[in-house]
This record gives structure tokens, sequence and C-alpha cells, in this order.
């Protein structure tokens, strides 16, 4: 049997949505950020696979930008995050709704 | 064969490195990276000495866009360009951050106490703002991204640069939920690089008149890049982090994010929609349409029974959003839709710094501030100002007015010209919501001003402190107020700069 | 510092200097006006350039013609008067020098408004004279409404409600009326943008001939809509008696003498778009008419003093738009009975205002009585405004309001109703003004135990000694001893142009008997029923049936709320809790409210959840590709 | 390719997600609201969510630690394309890393001088 692209399409946007999901579900900031990362991960897929069918390099090139970047999100996102879990002791987004209204 | 190991065997075509087109991207660069080294190597240094650093580095960015100012071309091989579209937000945004770095450098320290915000502020708004140039210059969808982080992540970290609880929980709903948009834009991208076989602005407009192109999967694209894009300018029903961030936010950084990044935000969103996908004007334009309605509305209702004035900006700056897509909508078919929405931008930028600026002045009177909710700027601490500060309340009845859009201030003719761009291009129901979003938002406007002018203060007005020397907050007051009325007064030359803007490259 | 100190109390001077040489300044201009002849009577500033763009020109232009000047002395003049009045009525309020600073911008926005040459800039100033009516109105923010006082008087106090505190109920009423109306006349500035192609006058009125008569009506009605709010008109009318809240003085410049007549003179100076559509000169007529009959109505079953004035007020306006609505023939009608009025009425408050200020700021009718002694000059000059108002034949009113009604007959058709309306309701005027003025001065003392009335100092007994006489000469001055037209038409004609075939009005003398004697009847009334030794209280209990509807308004404020609540269906289901409110806050309240309370359920949405939100960019970014995919 | 193939499944995910999120809102909406602090605790595999032992501190310098990775994380990324490529750039490719890898070592200088490498 052949894989075509389309396996890896519909791959990659069930990652994605498995990302979304988690997003909305978990409620551990660290649990939801890595799923945010699994949904960049995701496009990168798709990147790739765009890239295969069209031909051209610029999806790969994409590709690495988009690691670069994940990369810097952690630094922040972790940053962020070990900065109020000093302060509260509490990685649960619920725990962090003074602003409201 | 793979292209890659194609590649392997020939000579490769050098890319043409056109270091003119990025003058006042480099400036910023490497003025951000020498304030980072003095604060790695200097730890000590001044407010004033890095707020004097950063305004000279704005002021080389500046010098050098007037230099490139009538370059017009593109540059990178697609990647960057040069039009009206950039170099209107590069003064717009070099003049926000200009703005920006004095009400940072006046800093939330009262008298003998130490300041709370770290040293790096100051090199992340030069990032913060090299990201918004090039975010308003890229025409190419892997350009937009990159610039798109790079404002993306300096912001998070400003937003959340004070030890307070509120500050940080801003911060973290900022990254969050910016970080979880931006992955809908990323796959926009994917999508639409997918459809048309290319991440160019340029590319993308021929290939949406191709009918062998996959509609469908463009489509998608575009709706999703539509996303990424509403999320940044804090449209309905992408709004919900912006009042909750600008509140906790320290005020200075609320004040930059609601000016520049708006300005960013449009000019890319004017030049990908209206740009490159003018072609399917029909089909996005009711997702846009429809999305002004809702924030319009959205926003001007629930600022009316807001109790905090950061928080009321912060939605009054959700409506304005919706204004500015009128002029996405009519930008497309109208020409006049961009020149509208550029200079709305100008003048937003100046009125909603302003009112940000006084919120910071007043927020030093009171006792201090509480750790939960971020810097004080309650309604009540607005009572009676006028008999108190009647400088600080002038002002503030400028922009409140501004920003209602009373005639003789800079805010009646941003909302004229979009209004009319907007019936031009044959949206007048859309018109008819916006004046009536606008006289719904007067009603909160003017009760800022009778708070100050007709309350009374209440509790003891010797217990407040006094606000301390505020030197470069006063100049920046005085900038902003000045722009406001001065606009206002003679908008011409502003609107004629804002026409040469109409013509998008790619 | 001590210089400070004196400044404030100099402050009321200053004003009333400034405002004084407007008037001077006014005067002068209108002299070296009459120096030209007729044709030539128009001069255009053309001011400091605003911008101009593509085929928009915006200027700061002036306009200097006869209705101009008109109204220019009209405002400067009263206006000048009531600053001299504030003087003295605001002695002891300690935030007077803001008082007479908005007082003073008011009458610049009025004067913007009225010498505007173009849409812009009468808007500019429309919107101002909106603004400092409502600051005027909330002046007294932290006192009680006259509304909820027992005894009528004006209480301070803490309010209890702090969502209230910022905007006393009055002043966002008058707010939201005049918004409304507001919005009319941003639409009909943009359709007159968008069909003539220019905001100038004399562009604009150049092509209003060639307008469709569909966009004409529509333009026409739009620009009506924003005169019902500002000059208190059927629907819009509901803010005018509540806005006696404010100072009185307000109450005199503002609702009576010169905001209000806004709306009259923007018909007036608009009216070649009202000529080009006779759908929009009929709805204007029936409505003024309608306003007049209903406001006179509610005026006879009203026991404050304030709100009597305020009622008669809105029906006096609707004699003003009866009059511009009838087209050349009854333009200089209409705009000689808007100057009378200026003074009568101005009169009136002020002499009210007299009324309050000598017996403890009471605002009740039931506790007056025989202050004709106490109080001889605010007696004196308040029977001569009476004389005006009701139509004593000589007097002011008489001659306009037989001018408005001579006119209304000689238009025939619709006009004949609109005659018929006005001839009764001058009866009803008669009467409910004699009720007020003999149950103020005349009869027996009625007044509490410990209370002195007191006659007031001169710095306001002069202005009103002036008004009366004006009120008393104006008509004869203006016109001509047999009521024609006269001197006042002329002047106004290149503005408004000529009636046709000015017709002999031979029939006018019959016309006047009937309005004057059936004004005599309703005074002759008032006489028996307030001033001999009658119990009127009693007579008004066996009659409660017949009372209540005028005492409550004629229900109009429940109406109001009536509609908005099952209108509103679903979403006024959040009004209820503001319906034991009390009629009051009815329509327009309702509005806010609907907003408010919309907000409020918004608001729970913004619950500060992380995760609530993505779902909301979740939910945002599924509408967006749904909708562009799945779309036909 | 005909990607024409994957519309239906881009149009099924769509309407999944649709479904999820209708009945979300619905359920939150419609649902009997009676928390208990047991409802409120996330379920992570049973362990408490997020909740370090008392007493013990989370390292300070762990995301400053964090960030050294990432610079050398990001060189690498871009320096193996690069390496393939190198013989056909030339110069030019030897300038232009050589700015990447200048910014990097300032990233690196920063971090360095702002404590980032004393763990304790």
């Amino acid at each position: 049997m052949r894989v075509g692209p389309g396996a890896y399409l519909l791959l990659s946007a069930i990652l994605f949505a498995i990302g979304v999901a988690g997003v909305l579900i978990r409620r551990n900031a660290i649990v939801v950020f890595m799923c945010i990362e699994l949904m960049l991960n995701a496009v990168n897929l798709s990147f790739i696979t765009f890239a295969k069918t069209n031909g051209s390099l610029d999806g790969q090139v994409l590709a690495f930008f988009v690691m670069v970047v994940a990369a810097a999100e952690v630094v922040v996102g972790l940053g962020i995050l070990v900065a109020i879990f000093r302060k509260r002791s509490s990685t649960s987004v619920d725990d962090v709704n003074l602003l409201k209204g | 064969m793979h292209p890659l190991a194609q590649a392997t065997t020939q000579p490769l075509p050098l890319p043409e490195v056109d270091w003119r087109a990025i003058a006042p991207e480099l400036a910023l660069a490497v003025a951000g990276v020498v304030l980072l080294l003095v604060v790695a190597f200097w730890p000590r240094a001044g407010r004033g000495v890095l707020a004097g650093l950063t305004l000279a580095g704005l002021a080389a960015a500046a010098a050098l866009t007037v230099w490139n100012w009538d370059l017009e071309r593109v540059a990178f091989e697609g990647a960057v360009s040069l039009d009206g579209i950039t170099r209107y937000a590069r003064a717009v945004l070099l003049a926000v951050g200009a703005l920006a770095t004095l009400m940072v450098a006046q800093g939330d320290s009262r008298e003998g106490e130490p300041d709370d915000s770290p040293p790096e502020v100051f090199p992340l708004l030069l990032f913060a703002l090299l990201g918004m140039v090039l975010l308003a210059a890229a025409s190419d969808l892997l350009v937009v991204f990159i610039a798109l982080e790079i404002l993306s992540l300096s912001l998070y970290v400003m937003a959340g640069e004070t030890r307070r609880l509120a500050a940080q929980e801003a911060a973290m709903k900022y990254f969050l939920l910016g970080a979880f948009s931006s992955a809908f834009l990323l796959y926009g991208i994917a999508l639409c690089y997918g459809a048309t076989g290319s991440t160019n602005l340029l590319e993308i407009a021929d290939a949406t008149g191709d009918p062998t192109a996959d509609g469908t999967l463009l489509l998608a694209g575009v709706g999703l890049l539509a996303v990424g894009f509403l999320f940044k300018v804090s449209a309905v029903p992408f709004h919900m982090w912006t009042p909750d961030v600008y509140q906790g936010t320290p005020t200075p950084v609320a004040a930059f994010m609601a000016a520049a990044t708006k300005v960013a935000g449009f000019a890319v969103f004017l030049r990908v929609f209206a740009g490159a996908l003018g072609g399917l004007v029909v089909s996005w334009r009711p997702v846009i349409a429809g999305a002004a309605v809702l924030t319009m509305l959205v926003g001007a209702a629930l600022a009316v029974v807001q109790t905090d004035l950061k928080r009321m900006l912060a939605y009054s700056s959700i409506s304005h959003a919706g204004y500015l897509l009128v002029g996405v909508a009519a930008a497309a078919t109208v020409p006049a839709g961009v020149s509208a929405s550029m200079f709305y931008l100008l003048t937003y930028a100046f009125m909603v710094m302003g009112a940000f600026m006084v919120v910071q002045y007043v927020s030093r009177l009171g006792p201090p501030d509480d750790d939960a909710i971020g810097e004080r700027s309650s309604l009540e601490d607005y009572r009676g100002l006028a008999r108190r500060h009647p400088w600080a309340a002038g002002l503030l009845a400028v922009f409140m007015l501004a920003l209602t859009g009373i005639p003789p201030l800079s805010g009646f003719w941003a909302k004229y010209y979009v209004f009319l761009a907007g019936i031009e291009a044959g949206l007048t129901w859309l018109v008819v919501v916006a004046v009536i979003s606008s006289v719904i938002s007067a009603f909160f406007y003017l009760r800022v001003l009778v708070v100050a002018y007709l309350q009374e203060p209440v509790g003891d007005p010797g217990a407040e402190t006094a606000p301390g020397r505020t030197p470069a907050l006063g100049v920046a007051l005085g900038l902003a107020g000045l722009l406001t009325v001065a606009i206002g007064l003679a908008p011409e030359a502003l609107i004629a700069a804002a026409r040469s803007a109409e013509r998008i490259l790619g | 510092m001590l210089f400070g100190q004196r400044l404030r109390a100099l402050a009321g001077w200053i004003a009333t200097l400034a405002v004084a040489a407007a008037f001077v300044v006014a005067l002068a201009a209108f002299f070296e006006l009459l120096s030209h002849p007729g044709e030539e009577r128009t001069q255009i500033l053309r001011g400091y350039e605003w911008f101009t763009s593509g085929d928009l020109r915006v200027a700061f232009d002036l306009r200097w013609d006869p209705l101009s000047a008109l109204m220019a002395l009209v405002v400067t003049g009263v206006s000048s008067l009531i600053h001299l009045y504030s003087i003295g009525y605001m002695e002891h309020d300690e935030r007077r020098e803001t008082f007479f600073s908005w007082l003073n911008l008011f009458v610049a926005s009025m004067l913007v408004l009225v010498l505007a040459q173009n849409f812009l800039v009468m808007f500019l100033g429309w919107e101002g004279v909106g603004l400092c009516s409502y600051l005027l109105v909330g002046f007294w923010f932290n006192r009680r409404l006259l509304v909820v006082n027992p005894l009528g008087r004006l209480v301070e106090g803490e309010p209890d409600d702090t969502r209230e505190v910022w905007a006393p109920p009055a002043a966002k009423k008058a707010f939201l009326a005049n918004r409304i109306g507001d919005v009319g006349f941003l639409l009909a500035m943009f359709l007159i943008f968008a069909t003539t192609g220019s905001l100038d006058f004399d562009v604009v009125f150049g092509e209003a001939g060639a307008l469709a008569a569909g966009t004409a009506t529509a333009i026409a009605l739009l620009l009506f809509l924003a005169c019902t709010g500002k000059s208190a008109q059927f629907p819009l009318y509901v803010w005018l008696p509540d806005a006696m809240a404010g100072p009185t003085p307000v109450s005199a410049l503002i609702h009576a003498a010169t905001m209000v007549t806004a709306g009259v003179f923007l018909v007036a100076r608009t009216h070649t778009i009202f000529e080009a559509s006779g759908t929009a000169q009929t709805v204007v007529l029936l409505v003024g008419a309608g306003t007049a009959l209903l406001a006179a109505l509610i005026a006879i079953g009203q026991d404050d003093i304030k709100k009597i004035l305020a009622y008669s007020t809105v029906s006096q306006l609707g004699y003003m738009f009866i009059g511009v609505a009838l087209g050349p023939i009854g333009y200089a009608a209409g705009m000689l009975h808007l100057v009378t009025h200026a003074f009568f009425k101005a009169q009136l408050f002020l002499g009210a205002g007299s009324v309050m200020h000598g017996n403890d700021d009471d605002t009740d009718i039931k506790h007056f009585g025989g202050l004709r002694s106490a109080m001889p000059i605010t007696f004196w000059t308040t029977m001569a405004a009476w004389a005006a108002i009701v139509g004593v034949p000589f007097t002011s009113g008489f001659y306009s309001k037989d001018q408005v009604l001579a006119a209304a007959f000689e238009h025939g058709g619709i006009g004949l109703l609109a005659w018929a309306i006005g001839v009764f309701t001058a009866g009803l005027t008669a009467f409910y003004m004699s009720r007020y003025v003999f149950l103020t001065f005349f009869g027996e003392r009625r007044w509490p135990e410990g209370r002195h009335p007191h006659e007031s100092p001169p710095v306001m007994t002069v202005p009103l000694i002036v008004l009366a006489v004006l009120a008393l000469v104006a008509g004869f001055a203006l016109t001509t001893f047999t009521g024609e037209g006269g001197r006042f038409q002329a002047f106004l004609e290149p503005v408004l142009g000529a009636p046709e075939e000015h017709e002999s009005l031979a029939a006018a003398a019959g016309l006047s008997a009937a309005a004057t004697g059936l004004a005599a009847v309703g005074a002759i009334v008032a006489w028996l029923l307030y001033v001999r030794p009658f119990d009127w209280l009693a007579l008004r209990r066996r009659w409660a049936g017949a009372w209540r509807p005028l005492a409550e308004k004629l229900y109009v404020d429940q109406v109001y709320e009536f509609f908005t609540v099952n209108l509103g269906g679903a979403l006024a289901a959040f009004l209820a809790r503001n319906v034991d409110q009390r009629g009051i806050d009815g329509a327009v309240n309702g509005v806010a409210e609907l907003v408010g309370s919309s907000a409020r359920s918004g608001r729970r949405l913004q619950s500060g959840l992380v995760r609530s939100y993505a779902l909301g960019v979740l939910g945002g970014a599924v509408l967006i590709v749904a909708f562009l995919v799945f779309r036909p | 390719m005909n990607l024409g193939a994957f519309a239906p499944i881009l149009a099924m995910l769509v309407l999944a997600a649709a479904f999820a999120v209708l009945s979300i809102v619905v359920s939150a909406f419609l649902a009997p609201h009676r928390p208990t602090r047991a409802k409120y605790s996330a379920y992570e595999s049973g362990v408490e969510p997020g909740r370090l032992p008392q007493g013990e501190r989370y390292p300070v310098k762990f995301y400053l630690t964090a960030m050294l990775f990432v610079v050398f994380d990001v060189e690498v990324i871009f320096l193996y394309p690069w390496a393939v490529v190198f013989r056909q750039l030339g110069v030019f490719g030897l300038v232009q890393m050589g700015i990447f890898v200048g910014l990097i070592l300032i990233a690196y200088i920063y971090d360095w001088k702002r404590g980032g490498l004393e763990w304790d």
C-alpha cells in the first residue's frame, strides 16, 4: 500500500486537534504549554508534506524556523510559569483568575 | 531527484542583500543588542542612561526611515517590501516607541522606593519594535510569522516584568493564548502554502486567480490566517485576553501594547488581506465585517460596565479595533480604506497612549498598589481629579473626547475617514452599526470626565502622596496631547501621507 | 492666593461682561448688516481652513445673515441677562466659578451653532450645546432630585445608590435623548454628503431642489429627529421636564430661551431641504401641533412650578414647529414666536427662580399663594410675561402666536387642523398659566409657618424687569400695529424667502378674536377656580379620575416603559429590575439598561480563566473556517 | 497531486471541532453546577497536579539554564543545512554565519553576565 501525502496531512490535522483538545482540557499550565508545542509541531508535519508535494524547499525552511520559534517560546513560557509558581506554588491555570470581568 | 541533493551539485545563486531596505530595522536590532550588553556589563546603569540610549536608537531608526522615505521596492526576493504602508507604519511605530520609552523611563517608583521593573525592559522594547516594523514590511508569510513571534515573545516578557501577581497572571494569559493563536496562524500559513505552492504574498496573489489551485484548502488557510491576525488586534471573539492583560500589566507596557501592536497588526492585516488576498474579497469580507460588528458592539457594551479605567481602556481599544476592521473590510475594493485605516492607527495610537499616561500619573497619587490587581486605576481614584490636578484632568479630557470622536480633535477625523471608506465600499450597514457603537461609547468616555470634574474626591485629600517628579512622563503627556489636538486641527498633511500608502506592494 | 479668591468672587461678573460684550458686538454687526440692501445681507466669513481633501472642503466658515444675526442677538441678549441674574442666584454656591465657565461655554457653543456655514461646524456647536446641558443639568450632582422630594424642597444629601452617583438620572436622560437625536444629525450629514458631495450650506441648499423626493424626505426626517431631541418634541421631549433638576438659571437659559430653539433654527436654516419634501413638512406640522396640545394638557396637571413651565416650553416649541413647517408663509411667524418666547419664557423661569429663592427653594405650587405683596417686583414682571404667553392683545405673545395661527389657517388643508389645535391649545395655555400665577401670587397664604418670603436682590430683579418690558413690547416693536409680518418678515425674507402671494389677512381680526376669546375663557375659568375662595383641592379629589392622567403626565413615561418592556422581549426581562423605579426613566433609560444588562451577562463570559478564553478562540476559528469552507 | 481529496477530511475535522465546541458550551450552560473540592482537583494520573513537596524550592536558575540550552539548540539547527552547502556559499556564507553566531554569542554573554551559569 502506498502512503500518499493525504495520510500525512490527516495525521498532522489529528495531532493539531489533539493539541487543541489538550489546551482546552488540561489544567496544568506546563501540560497546556506542551500541547501548544504539539500543535506547532503538527503544523511542521504539514509544512514538510506540502514541501514534498509542491517540490519546493520553502516548507522545510519554514519548519526550521518554527522549531526555533518553538524553542524560544519554551524559554519565555517556562520563565513566566516558574515565576508564577514561585508566588503561588500552583501551576493550575484555573487558579490564575484574579483579573476578570 | 531530491531538491536538496540537486543543490549540492550546482553553485547556489547568492541572494542579494539589500542593506538599505532594512536599515531602520537593523538600527533597532543593533540598538537592542547594545542595550543588552550595557545591561549585562553595567547592571547599575540608571534608567535615564538606558532610556537615553533607547531614544538614540529610535532616533537613528527614524533618521534611516526618513532617508528611505522615497524608496519603493521589493527586497530580499520578495520577503520584504517597501511601500506606503511600510514607511507610514515605521514612522508611527517609532513615534509610539519613543513615547513608550518615556513612560517606561518614568517607571513606577515613588520617592524613596526602589523601582520594581528590571532594566531589560528597554532592550525588550526595542526588540518588540523591531518585530513590529518588520511585520509591517513583511511580504512573505515566513517573515510575517517570524516578525510576529519576535514582537510577541518580547511582549510576553514585558507584560510580566514586575513581581506583582497581577502582572505575572497577565503575562501567563497573554503567553498561553498568544502561543495558542499563533499555532492557528501557522496552520493557516501551512494551508496557504499547500494550496498555492508559495509563502510569498505576490505569488499567493497570483495563485488566487488561478483556477487550478485548491480553493477549499486556500479558503481554510485564509480563515486561519484571519484568526491569527484578529487575535493580535484583539477582535471579538478573540479579544478575551485583552482586558485581563492590559489591567494586570504595568501601565507603560499596556500603553505600548494597545498602540503599537494594533499598528503593526493592522498593517499586516491590510497587506495580506487587502493586498495579497484581494482576489478573494467576496469570500473573506463577510468574515471581517461580522467580526467588526461583534467587536464594535461587544467592546462598547462591556466598556460601559467597567469600574477600572485601565480595563475600560482595554474594552475601548477592542471597539476601536472594530472601527479599524471596517476600514480593512473596505480596503480590498476601495483604496481609501487603506489610507483611512492607516490614518486611524496614527491618531488612535497617540490618543490611547495619552490616556494610559494619565493613568500612570494618577496611579502614583494613591496608596501603594495592591499586589493582586496591579496598578491602581479604579475610577474611584479619579473623583475630583480636576480639583486636585487640573492639568492631568485637562489632558484626560482631551484624550477622552478624542477617543469619543468629538469634532475638533483627531479621533473625529479618524472615524470620519474610515466611515466614508466604508460607505464608498457599499458597507453602509456596517457604518450604521459603527455610528451606533460610537454613540454607546460616548457614554463611558464622558463618564470618566464626569467623575473627574463633577465628583468630590473621596477620603482625606491630605493622605494623598505626592506624585514625585515626573519629567519624562510630563514630556510624553505634553507630546501626546499636542499631537492629538494638532492632528485634529490640521489633519490634511497626514491624510495626504496616508494616501500614498494606498498602493500595496505584495 | 488672595488674588485667586478675589477672582473667584468676580467670576460671575467676568462671565457676564464677556457675554454682554458679545451682545454688543453682535448688535454692532447687526446694524452694519442693516446698512446693506436686502439681497446683500448674507456675509460669509471664510475662516480657518480645517482641511480639504478631494472634493470635500471643510473650513471653519461662519455665516452672518439676517437669520443668524437674529439668533445671535437673542442668544447673547437673553444670556447676558441670565448671567447677571445668576450672579445673585448662585451667590452661595461654592462651585460658582465652574458654573459660570460652563455657562459661558454653553453660549459659545450656541453661537457656533447659529453662525455655522456648514453642517460640520453646526454639528460642533450642536454637540457642544448638548455637552454643556448635560454638565449643567447634572451640576447639583450630589443633591437628590425634585422628584423624590416630599415637600417639594431640594434636599442635600448623600445619594445612596452608588451606581447613580456619577450621573443623576435627569442628566443621563437628557444626554441619552440628545444622543438619539444626534444619531439623526450624523446620519443626515452622511446622507447629505453622499448625495450632494458637500457639507457647505450654499452648495447643499443649491442642490436641495434637485434631490430625489425620497432622499430629501429621508434627510429632512433625520434632521427633524435631531430637532425632536434638542427641541424636546414628541417623542423625545421626556428629558426636558426632568432637566429642571439643574439650577434655575440653567432652566431659563437652556431649556427655555436658547438651546431648545436650536431645533427650530435648524428647520429654518435647512428650509430648502424641507421644502423639497412635502411629507417631511407634514410630519413636522403634525408633530408640532400634537406636542403643543399634549404638553399643554400635561402642564395643567403639574404642581411643581418648574415642571409647569417646562411643559409650557415644550408646548410653545410645538407652536414654533407649526410655524416653520408651513413653508414661506410661516417661517417668519415661527421665528417671531421663537424670539418672543425667549423673552417671556426666560422671564417666567427667572421669576420662578426668584420665587424659589425667596421661599427656601420650595417649588410646590400648593405652598405659595398671596406672594403678591411679599415679592412685588417678581409679581409684576411675572404678570407681564403671563400676559405675553396667554396672548393678551398687544403683548408680544399675542402677535407671534397670532401670526403662527394665521399662517396655519391660510396654509389650508392640514394647516387647518394645526390651526384648530393651536387655538384650542391657546385656551389651555391661558388656563394653566393663569393657574400658575393665581396660585402663586393671589389668594390666601398657604406657606408653612416660619417661612419669610422676601424679594430677591437687585442683581436678580433687574433682569426680570428688562425681560418683562421686552415681553410686553417686543411683538409690537418687531411687527406692525396690525399684527402683519411687517419689518420682521421683510428682514428675514432674503434668507427664508417671501410668501408667494401676500394676501391681505382680512380674516386676521376674526382669527385673533377666536384665539383671544378662548384664552380669555381659560383665564376666567382659572380665576374662578383658584382665586375665589374655593376648595379646589376638594374638586380635584372629586374629579380624581380626570385629574390623575394629567398629573401622571398622560402616562407617557409609563407608555414608554411599557413598550420598552414588551418590545424588548426576552432582553427586556433585564429591565424588570428597574420597573419599580417609577416611570421617569422610562424609554431612554431603557436603552441604557439594555446595553448595561447585556454587558453584564457578557461579563460573565469574561471569567478570567485561560481555558475558557482558549475556547473562545477555538470557537471563533471554527466558525470562520466553517463559514469560508461550506459557504455556497 | 490533487489535494482535493484532503478537503473532505478537513471538512470533517472542522465539523468535529464544531461539535466538540458546541457540546462544551451547551453543557457549560445547561449542566447543574455543584462544585466540590474533589471535583475541582485535576486528575493527573493520580498525582496531585502541579504541587511539589512543601519546603522544597524550585531551582531558581532553571529557566536561565533552559535559555542556554536554546542558544545552542538554535545554533545547531541552522548550522546543519549551512554546512551542507558550505562550499557553494563561499565567503558570503561565512560572513552570514559569522553574524549569526555573533548574535548568539552576545545572548550567551548576556546570560553569563546576568548569572545564568551559576547554579546556586
